[in-house]
């Protein structure tokens, strides 16, 4: 860090006179680049909002999304979201995401914490009991083999594979009120 | 250096000090494509980490940022317009929507009065606020003739649209000029982008929209001619954008002047009063 | 679509710059509207008015293509002499039975068809006699409102197999003179629906039809092709099927369906909106729309085959796609001699959907509920319902992204606010679990386009967080834990369940690919198969779902396909997949003239090229099916369909322009007006849809039609900075402030005559409860003359609840539940309320106030 | 008179950011920094005239002032850790890095001259440092004046003229009324005098500004923050006080309570002043007609 590094002295000696743009640099700007030139990988994705599909680049960086942006490859959307699709590194890494179980007991007025594997244990046996409490064999003497002790609404974005399994368990367990957004 | 503080200024980097620099970039913002999503706004704050700037219904219109400012980098104008109307008929409405930047001037005020260098010219002709330097003087902010520079008051420095810098020295679109569903949002050389600019208000007069004209675009307005200009469907001062802005160093030699006389006044004055009796 | 596909919209503006003419018919000015060449408000509810009056314009004039409509539709055939249209019964077609408000579609047979065969559409509760519970919609009925009855459940849920068993029709009339060919049939039902009529019903001034009209016409034919885009602002009334309907009528016609820069394009609100109508997670259907079965006395596979879909057309090897579709969920257990375990599905008896759900939840009838990234208390209809309802469960579990109102009900519902709940009253045990977002996670989502794209997980998903996919997957291995060893039967569907996934990453998750391999097929070797014609019925192939099937061709992730749009056809065939058979656009057959010709050098897409159907996109038609083809009688499948007929998944492979079978509330389309309306019906004595699904129940009524109490029409809808009940947008600063607030648009005499503010708050008052919201007074909203009347209309976006990072009220709170009987959806896009300066009472005032409205109006107390 | 123009705008909202200068710290230091030049200068033609009384007084008040305004200046930053950064460049485009190596000369010099003054070390040094200070203080009194104009407030903007005359009219009288109040009525003379002529400077500058005299477009309306709002109430206050101080300063040479009285009216009359000018710039930014309209004007003449 000699005199070199005082912007006046650069000013003085230099092609920057006025001290408008190149004398006034600091390293900082100097070192700028762009990160997602520096992601450790990127990842092909589709946004999650409305059902154009448009393309998107997710860019990590040590285990982060540090950006999310349009695909210039999509024959859809060629490279541009919209504000929600924009916005969807707010939606990924958003600080009121809610990452952990919660667990409201009956008649509580707050929320408790709840370990996730004992959440999923409590939530079988739940199934297992709506299940037989609502099951029907027959309904106005026709047999229906199924039960209305429990029902499901999904949204739709929900991936084909997940919504495959839904239907799978589901419909195996003999439920019949499985819906979705896509009839609202 | 001539033309430095008005005028047209063919090479804008080189006054800047830089040698070989990059053809000179900007944006070219066509209003009559824009259809108000917004998305350079998002796209813009998510790239350059911008935070929210409040949550408050304005009434104007779906404009809820209201300007450009120190925490919104890109501002979406809506402006209404009908012609008077009778129930059934429907009269004539127009919505005009116009995504506001930076201008990136030739001559930038905004820089040429920033004390400590924060404010710089890139080889690429844009301008740009270090915030590794900024002290947050706030001269930038009364020097903009485009209202746009601003303070963010819990940070103490002020911010504006970096045109990217970082993405367009890595090869990259800015943010906003990519996310833009439309091309309404338009980024290139300038050079280019004027030509693009002239042809589009030549399709538009044809097709009978008399009222398309370019702003910004005129390298002998009075800033030299915007890094960041637009096609508009009105008067600029309708988007809230000054009608014939001049930067304001354009008189600097002249204020000195006077301040330099104003100097001797007082000197003379002081002078003055020591003649005489004690 | 500006408004809501901003990105899909760079195409219009496109289409734009190149020339074409955009018209936008919606009730507000949009963004959309901004950019249109032309805007045209309409009253909420009328749009088959417009359509209608397009059809008898093309009709009367003599604008149809003539030999697409004579070839590729059904407009010469020769209607049954039953037949009786709305012309003839004052708004009702022949049929009706006014007792259960429904329809025996009988007469609406071809003439000389069999109305066995017709079977068609496979509408279970059109099965008249086996299904009292089904069938029971209840609509005004001829009679007027009181006629009314109210039943516990709607009409039986219709399956919603696209097809119908009519077969080729005996009789025609190829001078499509006969007075019974559908042709003229159809220019004496919309022969009513005159510019005059538009004028009156939509508010569209007779210049402005004519401005349309020509345009669509001058822009349709050979050479020129018109496209028609919809959202939910048409399928959501209570006669939304019929709108689509309507403007299928108009695109045949006009030759429009089957080409390029043709079609009827629904622009569908969520990433895979369309995937889960594909791969159903709806009561009603099954994957790749094969229906679900109905309880019915000996129902076995044969007989539920021969209701679900007819013999011709691709429908004809349905056998094969659910034969597939059971082996591939029971596997080895699944045996031609238990039929498949065709019995392990469970059988439906009327309307289960959401809405049915809700009313059985508040009844106490429902004791668990999942709701998987879906937030029905802001974003269905009747919210306080939806809430009451959750309220009444046993359990509730949730995941999603952010504590949205569904989880938190029971402490920040606006019942609560009132008092009707208390926190310390509320028995419903919450399970928040958190959701993995789209970049934590493999696997596809169905674009509008029918496009599968695959998303491809970046990172892990943090803490808790996990993917549906892991969680059903660990959910169904518990159970079935639970229950091993079971001897009874009921559990055996579970334990022969095939459910068993490799499993990847520090989760263990299950792989998402492999469930696409499932859904995709395998052979009996377990090699993946090629697609859907290879499929077979003796269960020696599985596929999850029928229509998907080649979206892993050679053992390749299609849906992963990202060769860049730049470097191959505008049709961008190798990016994603498109079901079915990678096909970009459906019935592109019909894009060539009868004899395999594109109808000009300028709308060429595929074509006969002596040898084998050709061009930009896969034909979708049998590739080496000559035109010339006719075939063989008894002939079955699609070897049953003529080189001539394009539409392959219909029996006879015809566009139908008349439906004989198919729909519940009719044949044809007909203008009823919304069940909230404020004006009468001016085109049939007959005010609503004859069938529509209603519940007159408490916190469910309705303003009756003679009410003056709530003179305002209001209608709903979204906007371009949030995301539907606002999960996904509301919690996120940089939307939220873009729309920080609840607001209404009215149009600045409507604001004159209640005394508005711009910028203030207004109470909005229908007959269900009160909400508040800003005001903005806007000329973009434009009050119509409708009758001689002034028409308010009155804009709701309806994003906002009581959580995230902006709130407000939710306008969907002011919905009724009243129902599409096709569809089961709710009509969201007109109702009625008042509205007033201010803001809403607070507490248990809110009530009040609505109780005082409703005791004006002459409503029933809850 | 030019007819008015049609004057549109996005929603009646400013075009320009209202300056982000605000009171008390802008108004203190453009005070402070005029007095403490005019105090230097002052000091050293006292000093050179064998006026040690005098010249004291006014190397005090140099030092002192100019490091008070110093702290305000500082004080206004958004980031005041980094006040040094205001000497990482010198920028002859920006008025501010102008003022800023000129207020640093100005500061070392003063404090140099009032320690020797004080002390008695380094006479030699302290009477160079004095008489460089006289140089520079003048400037420090009126670069303000181009620190506000180059700006694209119109208000002032268009007064490039008048707010450097103005400061130096504002600063001569400030620097004779601090002196006739901290100085016997026998060694004011020159306080007395400077007060006088400073007034008469400043009145005339603000009264010009007031009316428009010499503003080069639309000077009615640009000037118009003037005469209105708080600004106007201000400078009018100011005048008031300025004239009351300048007849005041004239009785002073009879009597020390009325140099008193007039040092106060005078010290009033120009921070109401300065409070003026600031208030009018916020004026000027924040209603956009006064940037359309002479805008719009120019356009179509041209």
């Amino acid at each position: 860090m000699g005199i070199e590094s005082w912007p006046v002295f650069r000013q003085l000696t230099g092609t920057d006179p006025l001290g408008r743009g190149r004398a006034a640099r600091s390293s900082r700007t100097d070192a700028l680049r762009a990160r997602t030139e520096q992601a450790d990988r990127v990842v092909d994705s589709i946004c999650p909002y409305c059902a154009v599909g448009c393309g998107q680049k997710v860019y990590v960086k040590d285990e982060k999304v540090v950006q999310i942006e349009g695909d210039p490859g999509s024959p859809i959307s060629r490279g541009r979201l919209c504000p929600k699709g924009s916005a969807s590194k707010q939606l990924v890494t958003s600080p009121t995401r809610q990452t952990k179980v919660l667990y409201r007991r009956p008649y509580a007025t707050e929320w408790e914490p709840l370990d996730l594997d004992e959440a999923m244990d409590m939530i079988a046996d739940r199934v297992i009991a709506a299940r037989r409490e609502g099951w029907q064999d027959t309904f106005e003497d026709k047999p229906v083999r199924r039960t209305i002790g429990f029902a499901s609404l999904g949204g739709a974005t929900l991936d084909n594979e997940e919504n495959y399994l839904i239907k799978k368990l589901w419909t195996a367990l003999g439920a019949i009120q499985i819906e979705n957004q896509a009839r609202i | 250096m001539s033309n430095s503080l008005y005028g047209p200024l063919p090479d804008v980097a080189e006054d800047a000090g830089y040698t070989g620099a990059p053809e000179r970039r900007g944006f070219f913002t066509d209003t009559s494509v824009c259809i108000g999503c917004k998305a350079c706004e998002v796209a813009c704050k998510e790239w350059n980490a911008v935070p929210d700037d409040g949550f408050a219904l304005t009434g104007m219109s779906y404009d809820n940022t209201g300007a450009l400012g120190a925490s919104t980098w890109r501002h979406v104008a809506f402006v209404e317009q009908t012609r008077p109307r009778q129930v059934g008929d429907g009269g004539d409405t127009r919505w005009l929507m116009a995504s506001d930047v930076c201008k990136h001037c030739t001559h930038a005020a905004c820089l040429d009065v920033c004390p400590t260098g924060a404010l710089i010219r890139t080889e690429f002709a844009t301008v740009v606020v270090q915030s590794d330097v900024c002290n947050g003087c706030a001269y930038c902010v009364s020097a903009c003739p485009y209202g746009v520079i601003d303070r963010r008051e819990d940070d103490g420095r002020a911010w504006k649209c970096t045109l990217c810098y970082d993405r367009i020295g890595d090869g990259l679109e800015p943010a906003c000029a990519k996310a833009c569903p439309t091309d309404s949002i338009q980024y290139g050389p300038l050079d280019e982008l004027r030509e693009r600019a002239r042809a589009r208000l030549d399709a538009l007069h044809e097709e009978g929209v008399t009222e398309a004209r370019l702003y910004g675009e005129d390298e002998n307005d009075g800033v030299g001619g915007a890094g960041a200009f637009f096609l508009l469907l009105d008067e600029p001062e309708v988007y809230g954008l000054p009608p014939d802005p001049v930067v304001t160093t354009r008189d600097l030699p002249a204020m000195w002047k006077w301040a330099g006389g104003a100097a001797l006044a007082l000197a003379g004055g002081v002078a003055l009063s020591f003649l005489g009796r004690r | 679509m500006a408004e809501c596909h901003p990105v899909g919209f760079q195409w219009v503006m496109e289409a734009k710059a190149r020339g074409a003419r955009i018209f936008h018919i919606d009730p507000r000015f949009t963004r959309t509207s901004a950019v249109a060449h032309r805007h045209m408000p309409i009253r909420a509810g009328s749009d088959i008015v417009l359509l209608g009056a397009l059809i008898n314009h093309v009709l009367s004039g003599g604008h149809d293509l003539r030999e697409y409509v004579l070839r590729y539709t059904n407009a010469s055939v020769i209607l049954s002499e039953d037949f009786q249209d709305t012309e003839d019964l004052g708004g009702l077609f022949s049929g009706y039975d006014a007792e259960t408000s429904s329809y025996d579609p009988e007469t609406w047979a071809y003439a000389g068809g069999e109305q066995e065969a017709p079977a068609a559409g496979a509408r279970d509760e059109q099965e008249k006699g086996d299904d009292p519970d089904g069938g029971t919609s209840q609509g005004d009925g001829p009679g007027g409102p009181s006629g009314r009855i109210t039943q516990e459940h709607g009409p039986g849920a219709t399956y919603e197999a696209t097809s119908s068993q009519t077969g080729h029709a005996d009789e025609r009339d190829e001078t499509l003179r006969h007075p019974r060919c559908v042709y003229q049939v159809l220019k004496r039902h919309f022969a009513r629906y005159t510019p005059e009529m538009v004028e009156q019903i939509c508010g569209i001034a007779p210049d402005d039809f004519a401005e349309l009209a020509d345009a669509i016409v001058a822009n349709s034919g050979r050479d020129r092709t018109t496209a028609w885009v919809y959202s939910v602002g048409w399928t959501q009334h209570t006669v939304g099927a019929q709108y689509i309907r309507t403007a299928s009528i108009l695109q045949l016609l006009l030759g429009n369906i089957g080409r390029p820069g043709g079609g009827i394009l629904a622009l569908r609100g969520h990433a895979s909106i369309q995937g889960s109508t594909d791969i159903p997670t709806l009561f009603n259907l099954l994957p790749g729309y094969l229906p679900m079965p109905y309880a019915h006395h000996h129902e076995d596979l044969d007989t539920y085959l021969e209701r679900a879909a007819g013999d011709t057309g691709f429908w004809g090897r349905k056998r094969s796609y659910m034969v597939s579709l059971l082996k591939a969920w029971w596997g080895d257990a699944a045996t031609a001699e238990n039929d498949f375990c065709f019995d392990y599905l469970p059988r439906l008896t009327g309307d289960h959907g959401t809405y049915h759900t809700v009313l059985d939840q508040i009844e106490g009838k429902v004791k668990g509920y999942f709701l998987l990234g879906e937030n029905p208390a802001v974003g269905s209809a009747a919210g306080r319902l939806q809430r009451l309802g959750l309220a009444a469960l046993d359990w509730l579990v949730v995941r999603d992204l952010q504590l949205i109102e569904s989880a938190t009900f029971w402490k920040n519902s606006p019942e609560i606010e009132t008092g009707e709940l208390t926190p310390e009253g509320i028995g419903t045990e919450v399970f928040f679990l958190p959701a993995a977002s789209h970049v934590e996670k493999d696997g596809t989502f169905t674009n509008t386009q029918r496009l599968l794209q695959w998303h491809h997980k970046a990172i892990d998903p943090p803490d808790d967080a996990r993917s549906d996919l892991w969680f059903i997957y660990r959910l169904g291995l518990r159970i079935r834990e639970r229950l091993e060893g079971s001897a009874d039967p009921v559990d055996r569907p579970v334990l022969d369940l095939t459910w068993d996934y490799p499993e990847e990453g520090p989760h263990h998750d299950p792989s998402a690919e492999a469930v696409l391999r499932e859904i995709n097929g395998y052979d009996a070797d377990g090699n993946i198969l090629s697609g859907f014609t290879a499929l077979k019925d003796d269960g020696s192939t599985s596929c999850g779902c029928w229509i998907y099937s080649g979206c892993y061709t050679d053992g390749v992730n299609q849906t992963a396909r990202r060769k860049p749009g730049s470097e191959q056809s505008w049709v961008a065939p190798e990016w994603g997949w498109a079901w079915p058979s990678n096909r970009r656009i459906l019935y592109n057959r019909a894009s060539a003239d009868p004899q395999g010709r594109p109808w000009s050098e300028r709308k060429a897409y595929v074509w006969w090229d002596g040898e084998q159907w050709t061009g930009h996109d896969v034909p979708d038609f049998e590739k080496t099916k000559p035109p010339s083809y006719e075939p063989p009688p008894d002939a079955k499948a699609e070897a049953a369909l003529a080189g001539t007929d394009p539409f392959i998944m219909q029996t006879d492979g015809k566009g139908w322009l008349f439906v004989p079978r198919g729909l519940v509330d009719g044949p044809l389309p007909a203008h009823y007006e919304p069940h909230e309306s404020p004006v009468e019906n001016l085109l049939y004595k007959q005010q609503g849809n004859p069938v529509r699904q209603t519940y007159d129940r408490p916190g469910n009524r309705y303003e009756p039609v003679d009410s003056d109490v709530y003179p305002y029409v209001f209608t709903t809808y979204r906007l371009t900075e949030h995301h539907t009940a606002g999960g996904m947008s509301r919690f996120l600063p940089y939307l939220s402030e873009l729309q920080p607030e609840m607001f209404c648009e009215v149009s600045p005499e409507l604001a004159a005559e209640r005394g508005l503010v711009h910028g203030d708050w207004a109470t909005i008052i229908s007959a269900r409860t009160a909400i508040e919201a800003r005001v903005l007074v806007t000329d973009r909203v434009r009050p119509l003359r409708i009758q001689g009347r002034v028409i308010h209309q009155i804009g709701l976006p309806y994003h906002w609840g009581s959580a995230g990072a902006v709130r407000g009220d939710s306008a969907n709170d002011l919905l009724p539940i009243v129902l599409d009987a096709n569809t089961h959806i709710q009509e969201s896009k007109a109702a009625t309320c008042d509205i007033r300066p201010g803001r809403r009472p607070q507490g248990p005032a809110l009530r009040a106030l609505v109780r005082r409205y409703r005791r004006m109006a002459g409503i029933p107390e809850d | 008179m030019v007819p008015r123009a049609e004057f549109r705008s996005y929603y009646g909202r400013p075009i320009l950011k209202k300056p982000r200068w605000k009171a008390p710290h802008m108004p203190g230091y453009l005070y402070l920094g005029g007095l403490s030049g005019a105090s230097s200068t002052m000091a050293a033609l006292a000093d050179a005239t064998g006026r040690q009384r005098l010249a004291l007084t006014g190397r005090i008040t140099a030092a002192a002032a100019g490091t008070a305004g110093a702290g305000l200046l500082v004080a206004e930053l958004g980031r005041p850790e980094r006040f040094l950064n205001m000497l990482r460049m010198f920028k002859p485009t920006s008025p501010m890095s102008v003022g800023s190596w000129i207020l640093a000369g100005q500061g070392g010099f003063t404090m140099a001259a009032a320690a020797s003054a004080v002390t008695g070390i380094a006479p030699g040094l302290g009477r160079a440092a004095g008489a460089a200070a006289a140089v520079t203080g003048p400037l420090v009194a009126t670069y303000t004046g181009v620190l506000l104009a180059d700006t694209a407030v119109p208000a002032w903007h268009e007064a490039y003229r008048h707010l450097p005359l103005l400061f130096a009219g504002s600063s001569l009288a400030s620097g004779g009324a601090v002196t006739m109040i901290a100085t016997p009525r026998g060694d004011a003379g020159p306080a007395r005098r400077m007060a006088l002529l400073g007034a008469g400077l400043e009145l005339a500058a603000a009264g010009a500004l007031e009316r428009g005299m010499g503003l080069r477009e639309r000077p009615e309306l640009v000037s118009e923050p003037y005469r209105t709002g708080r600004a106007g109430v201000l400078l009018r206050t100011g005048r008031a006080l300025t004239v009351v101080g300048a007849v005041g300063a004239v009785a002073a040479s009879r009597s020390r309570a009325a140099g008193v009285i007039a040092g106060l009216a005078l010290t009033g009359g120009a921070l109401c002043t300065r409070f003026a000018v600031l208030y009018a710039g916020h004026a000027s930014a924040e209603d956009p007609k006064y940037t359309v309209i002479p805008q719009r004007e120019r356009r179509t003449v041209s």
